[in-house]
């Protein structure tokens, strides 16, 4: 527990916010250099990593809210379940050192992805009618018409670009990690897992 | 870092030979308008020659920024045509432009991105493509010149804020460029980092380089600055000798800029004359047989 | 009353001291001006009275610091908090982003403190007139010019009315304009004694204005501790970095030219540079 | 009033004068009506004698409806198209060329939009009349943590900040020769020195925002009181109980619907 409430000091309920922040303007700036990817979770990455899967997880989640009810695509609202996930999961690999290795983060990535594709997919098809409004709807119209059901067809939209977007995520977010200063990475509960 | 900056002599041939082509920026009318709606350029028109040293004053709001950002492509204008050299800047991308223009930001965070100071000092140099020799040579220059030498091995951010803006200084300087443009150089600097950014402006004004600054620091501006244009309302309200404009009480009133500590002096005291040096301000004085 | 005992501080893997042996007395309602270039330990000294240093940045604290009777290091920053209250740079950094208006922005520190509802409307509406944010009060603290948020800062701490307040180049990322609505709302603070005060600035005009001391950094150490006039205008500035205002540096070269080289109080503002040249 | 990252619009009617937990209670039955309801045409029903209705009585009708149409629009027209077009098997009505729409597909599309429409307009109707501070304070004086609270209500306001901090990194990259503009591996290659210095950068704000909420006594124990004064009516009490219930009722009653066959079976 103690480590728990080291997790929790003033620096990391302040890192939350500006990793929110810094989700939501990395999705943006995607958006206008258009890069067909999301990149949105990097901020959630980045403070799973440094400080913790709990955490991790509270940024994932409240992305997906205050995005969402911030009104600007309240699509995202229902998805802060997959927000959460990918923030404890990149928060446990974290711990067990997998963000010290580039090639080990981006695996790392990968099975996030398809973790956060699995999760996604009945939001999807129970929220959403297992679509997103969005390109990679192209994917699902195939497998629909090769017969899959809408869950499976769902999923396999989100294993179609989660996994790739992930491992790249989390492959800056080591790049990032390795040019933190240390008296930074001093700072946090959880320095001596990732460097 | 003692005040003047040092100089290395041996770097001016370093420098790639077409940089230094002279390379006027003619500006014919442009006009301006952010997606938002609000219109920050209205008709500005002007011409900087080669080797000029112009410093741009005026309230926050003015334009200022919008206006050097036209210079090096960052925006295109809705009316009218910025020309560096014989490039049109709606022709070129802001990254090719960055050959010929170099604009050091306010901000040193908003751009660092390396883990030591000297590949922090070499991004711009690598991505114009210099060749290693002649990129190494300007790094060392530039670090020289802003006084960080010792500290290339460094983390940027185990330096302070203030040094950091030298070291993103250090990355324009070493770009080798014909015009530099500073945004706000002086703002947090001691009085040693004022005087040390005034020399690097003298050392590029003796290399023939245009030099341009975006200043509020009215005092540097009068230093080393010939030529002072003041911004009012996305217009060049005035533009001239900074030992003219900036002595013009009613110019400056109207853009709440305030002027140079002397100039205030010489107007309190009801001198002829508005110095902007001390030396200037002490012969008016002596010279008055007071 | 603020008593440093003989302070040394390193940073963490600093192998060179940010402070090295201050020993200083402040007595209570003085205004202490605090100059030295950058990196003379100007933001330690800051931080060290507020307790920033060691709690936060950890390092290695040695010597005492006794900050209006508490004892700073062995205090924890809750405790400090509402003591000795801190103004930094950044004026946006310095808004929480967990209030709306700048009322209630004002109120933050006291919501924290439990202090009941009358009296924390009655406190936020006098710093408001204060302040001169009183027709900014039901504004968001994002839409504020730099200066105003800056003073928004200074604010939000008088209001929890610490006996000291400590305030690190308030004004270094302000434009003219800002920097002047600040300096004038601490001189007013300087004219109510309320509060101890010291501020680490580089503009030395200003520091005439209304410090009662200034004392000079270098290298971590008190190198010069005085009255204004003496330590502005003394020749051996430029030796720690610092470079004394124009009004001072035209006189000094008059007096080298002969003119009236007997006076030995040489001006730092443009007042007195106009009565000196007259 | 905020410039913050959000759609509140103030107004004085009496959907905004509700006590926000209040209007969370009637938002979450909007809510659970449109996940549960069954059938195809029921969560129409909900959205146009609820929550409609209730944008109305807020006064913001105009620009609700225009971001839910915003909002749900995409999602709407692909589900249509995906489900109805590409449905496996099912009675084909109409053809068009090779695909045709399945009468399956198009009821699935059918009810999925409608719930779409109902969850998407719920979460919109509390973001437009409901002032997050209100909100967050609401469920704090009824033991929801602080820190979530400040959370929430610091990143709606700094989100604006970090938007022009990431262009201004796009300008200063590309002013130092970063070329942003070409094929899809120039875009990829200028990904880390426009992330990198965001992240990097953000040291600083972190630092010194926590040194800022320390100054602020954020994290002294003890009870808090707070400047603002939500009004609550025995009345709103007894009207959020009721909604509790219904919500039970909705989902009860789908449950039921859902178990009812196999166990007749």
């Amino acid at each position: 527990m103690e480590r728990l409430r080291r997790d929790f000091s003033t620096i990391t309920l302040v890192m939350i916010p500006v990793a929110i922040a810094i989700n939501i303007a990395i999705g943006q700036l995607i958006y206008t250099l258009k890069v067909p990817l999301y990149l949105d979770s990097i901020g959630t990455i980045f403070v799973a990593a440094v400080a913790g899967p709990l955490a991790g997880m509270l940024t994932g989640a409240l992305t997906n809210l205050v995005w969402g009810l911030s009104g600007i695509n309240s699509f995202y609202t229902a998805f802060w379940i997959t927000g959460a996930v990918i923030g404890l999961v990149a928060g446990l690999f974290s711990r067990f050192g997998w963000f010290k290795v580039w090639w080990r983060a981006i695996i790392a990535g990968v099975i996030t992805g398809l973790i956060a594709a699995l999760i996604s997919a009945p939001i999807l098809t129970y929220v959403n009618g297992g679509v997103t409004g969005s390109g990679t709807d192209v994917i699902t119209a195939v497998f629909r018409n090769a017969g899959l059901g809408i869950l499976p067809s769902a999923f396999a939209q989100g294993v179609s670009s989660d996994p790739l977007d992930k491992a790249i995520s989390f492959f800056i977010v080591w790049g990032v990690i390795r040019a933190l200063p240390l008296r930074f990475l001093d700072r946090f509960s959880r320095a001596e897992d990732i460097r | 870092m003692t005040a003047g900056g040092q100089r290395t002599t041996d770097d001016r041939g370093a420098a790639t030979g077409a940089a230094l082509a002279p390379m006027p920026i003619v500006v014919a009318n442009v006009s301006f308008t952010y997606p938002s709606g609000t219109q920050a350029l209205r008709g500005v028109s002007l011409r900087v020659a080669p080797g000029e040293a112009v410093a741009i004053v005026g309230e926050n709001g003015a334009g200022k920024t919008t206006l050097v950002k036209h210079l090096n492509g960052l925006l295109k204008p809705s009316e009218g045509s910025v020309v560096v050299g014989d490039w049109d800047t709606r022709e070129h991308t802001v990254a090719k432009m960055a050959a010929r223009v170099g604009y050091v930001f306010q901000n040193p965070d908003d751009q660092i991105v390396e883990r030591t100071v000297g590949d922090e000092v070499a991004f711009g140099p690598r991505r114009l493509g210099q060749p290693e020799a002649e990129r190494q040579a300007n790094v060392a220059a530039a670090l020289a010149t802003v006084g960080l030498t010792d500290a290339a091995a460094t983390h940027p951010y185990d330096l302070t804020t203030p040094q950091r803006k030298l070291v993103t200084l250090a990355s324009v300087l070493a770009m080798r460029t014909p015009i530099v443009i500073f945004d706000e150089p002086t703002m947090g600097q001691d009085a040693g980092g004022v005087a040390l950014i005034g020399g690097i402006v003298e050392s590029l004004k003796a290399e023939g380089r245009t030099v341009l600054t975006i200043t509020h620091d009215i005092d540097f501006c009068a230093a080393h600055f010939g030529r002072a244009i003041v911004m009012a309302a996305g217009q060049a309200l005035a533009d001239g000798p900074a030992a003219e404009v900036l002595t013009r009480a009613d110019v400056l009133a109207t853009t709440n800029v305030e002027p140079p500590q002397l100039v205030r002096l010489a107007q309190a005291l009801r001198l002829a004359r508005a110095p902007l040096t001390v030396e200037g301000f002490v012969a008016e004085i002596v010279g008055r047989g007071q | 009353m603020i008593r440093l005992g003989d302070v040394t501080y390193f940073y963490p893997r600093a192998t060179t001291p940010a402070l090295a042996g201050v020993t200083l007395e402040i007595p209570t309602g003085q205004f202490c001006a605090v100059i030295g270039a950058n990196g003379a330990g100007k933001s330690t000294l800051c931080y060290t009275l507020a307790g920033f240093v060691p709690h936060f940045y950890r390092g290695k604290l040695s010597g005492g610091v006794e900050v209006a009777g508490v004892d700073v290091p062995a205090s924890s920053l809750a405790q400090l908090a509402g003591h000795v209250g801190l103004v930094f740079a950044n004026p946006f950094n310095q808004i929480t982003g967990a209030r709306f208006s700048v009322r209630e922005e004002i109120a933050f520190g006291l919501e924290n403190m439990g202090v009941p509802l009358e009296e924390m409307a009655t406190r936020v509406e006098d710093i408001l007139g204060f302040a001169g944010l009183r027709d900014l009060a039901e504004r968001s603290p994002f839409a504020l010019s730099g200066g105003q948020q800056q003073r928004l800062a200074i604010a939000s701490v008088l209001v929890m009315r610490p006996p000291v307040i400590v305030l690190d180049e308030p004004t270094s990322q302000l434009d003219p304009i800002g920097s002047r609505e600040v300096f004038a709302v601490l001189r007013d603070l300087a004219a109510t004694d309320a509060a101890t005060v010291v501020l680490a600035e580089q503009k030395l005009e200003w520091v005439a204005v209304f410090a009662d001391r200034v004392i000079v950094l270098h290298e971590g150490r008190i190198v010069a501790d005085g009255l204004p006039g003496d330590v502005l205008a003394s020749a051996d500035l430029a030796q720690y970095g610092l470079q004394p205002t124009r009004y001072t540096q035209a006189a000094r070269a008059a007096q080298a030219a002969g003119f009236r080289a007997d006076r030995d109080d040489l001006p730092v503002t443009l007042e007195e540079a106009v009565e000196f040249f007259r | 009033m905020s410039t913050s990252f959000s759609l509140y619009i103030p107004r004085e009617s009496g959907m905004h004068r509700l006590h926000p937990l209040t209007k969370l209670a009637l938002v979450a039955f909007c809510l659970v009506l449109g996940l549960f309801l069954p059938g195809v045409w029921l969560t129409y029903l909900a959205f146009m004698l609820l929550i409609v209705p209730l944008a109305a009585w807020a006064g913001v009708l105009p620009s609700f409806l225009r971001a839910v149409f915003k909002t749900a629009l995409p999602v709407v027209i692909s589900v249509f198209l995906v489900q109805g077009l590409f449905w496996p098997g099912g009675t084909p009505i109409l053809h068009l060329g090779p695909l045709s729409l399945k009468q399956e597909g198009l009821q699935f599309a059918i009810r999925s939009a409608g719930r779409f429409i109902t969850v998407v307009s719920s979460f919109l109707l509390l973001t437009f009349t409901t002032r997050p501070d209100g909100l967050m304070l609401a469920l704090s004086q009824r033991g929801f943590p602080n820190s979530i609270a400040y959370i929430m209500l610091a990143t709606m306001q700094i989100v604006p900040r970090f938007q022009t901090k990431a262009n201004t990194i796009l300008d200063a990259q590309r002013s130092r020769g970063l070329e942003t503009e070409g094929n899809l591996l120039v875009r990829l290659r200028a990904l880390l020195p426009l992330v990198q210095p965001l992240l990097l950068g953000s040291i600083i704000d972190i630092e010194e925002r926590a040194i800022a909420l320390e100054v602020r006594a954020f994290g002294r124990p003890g009870p808090k009181t707070s400047l603002l004064v939500l009004h609550d009516t025995p009345a709103q009490r007894v009207l959020r109980w009721l909604l509790l219930l219904a919500m039970l009722a909705v989902i009860g009653w789908r449950l039921y619907l859902a178990i009812a066959p196999r166990l007749a079976a």
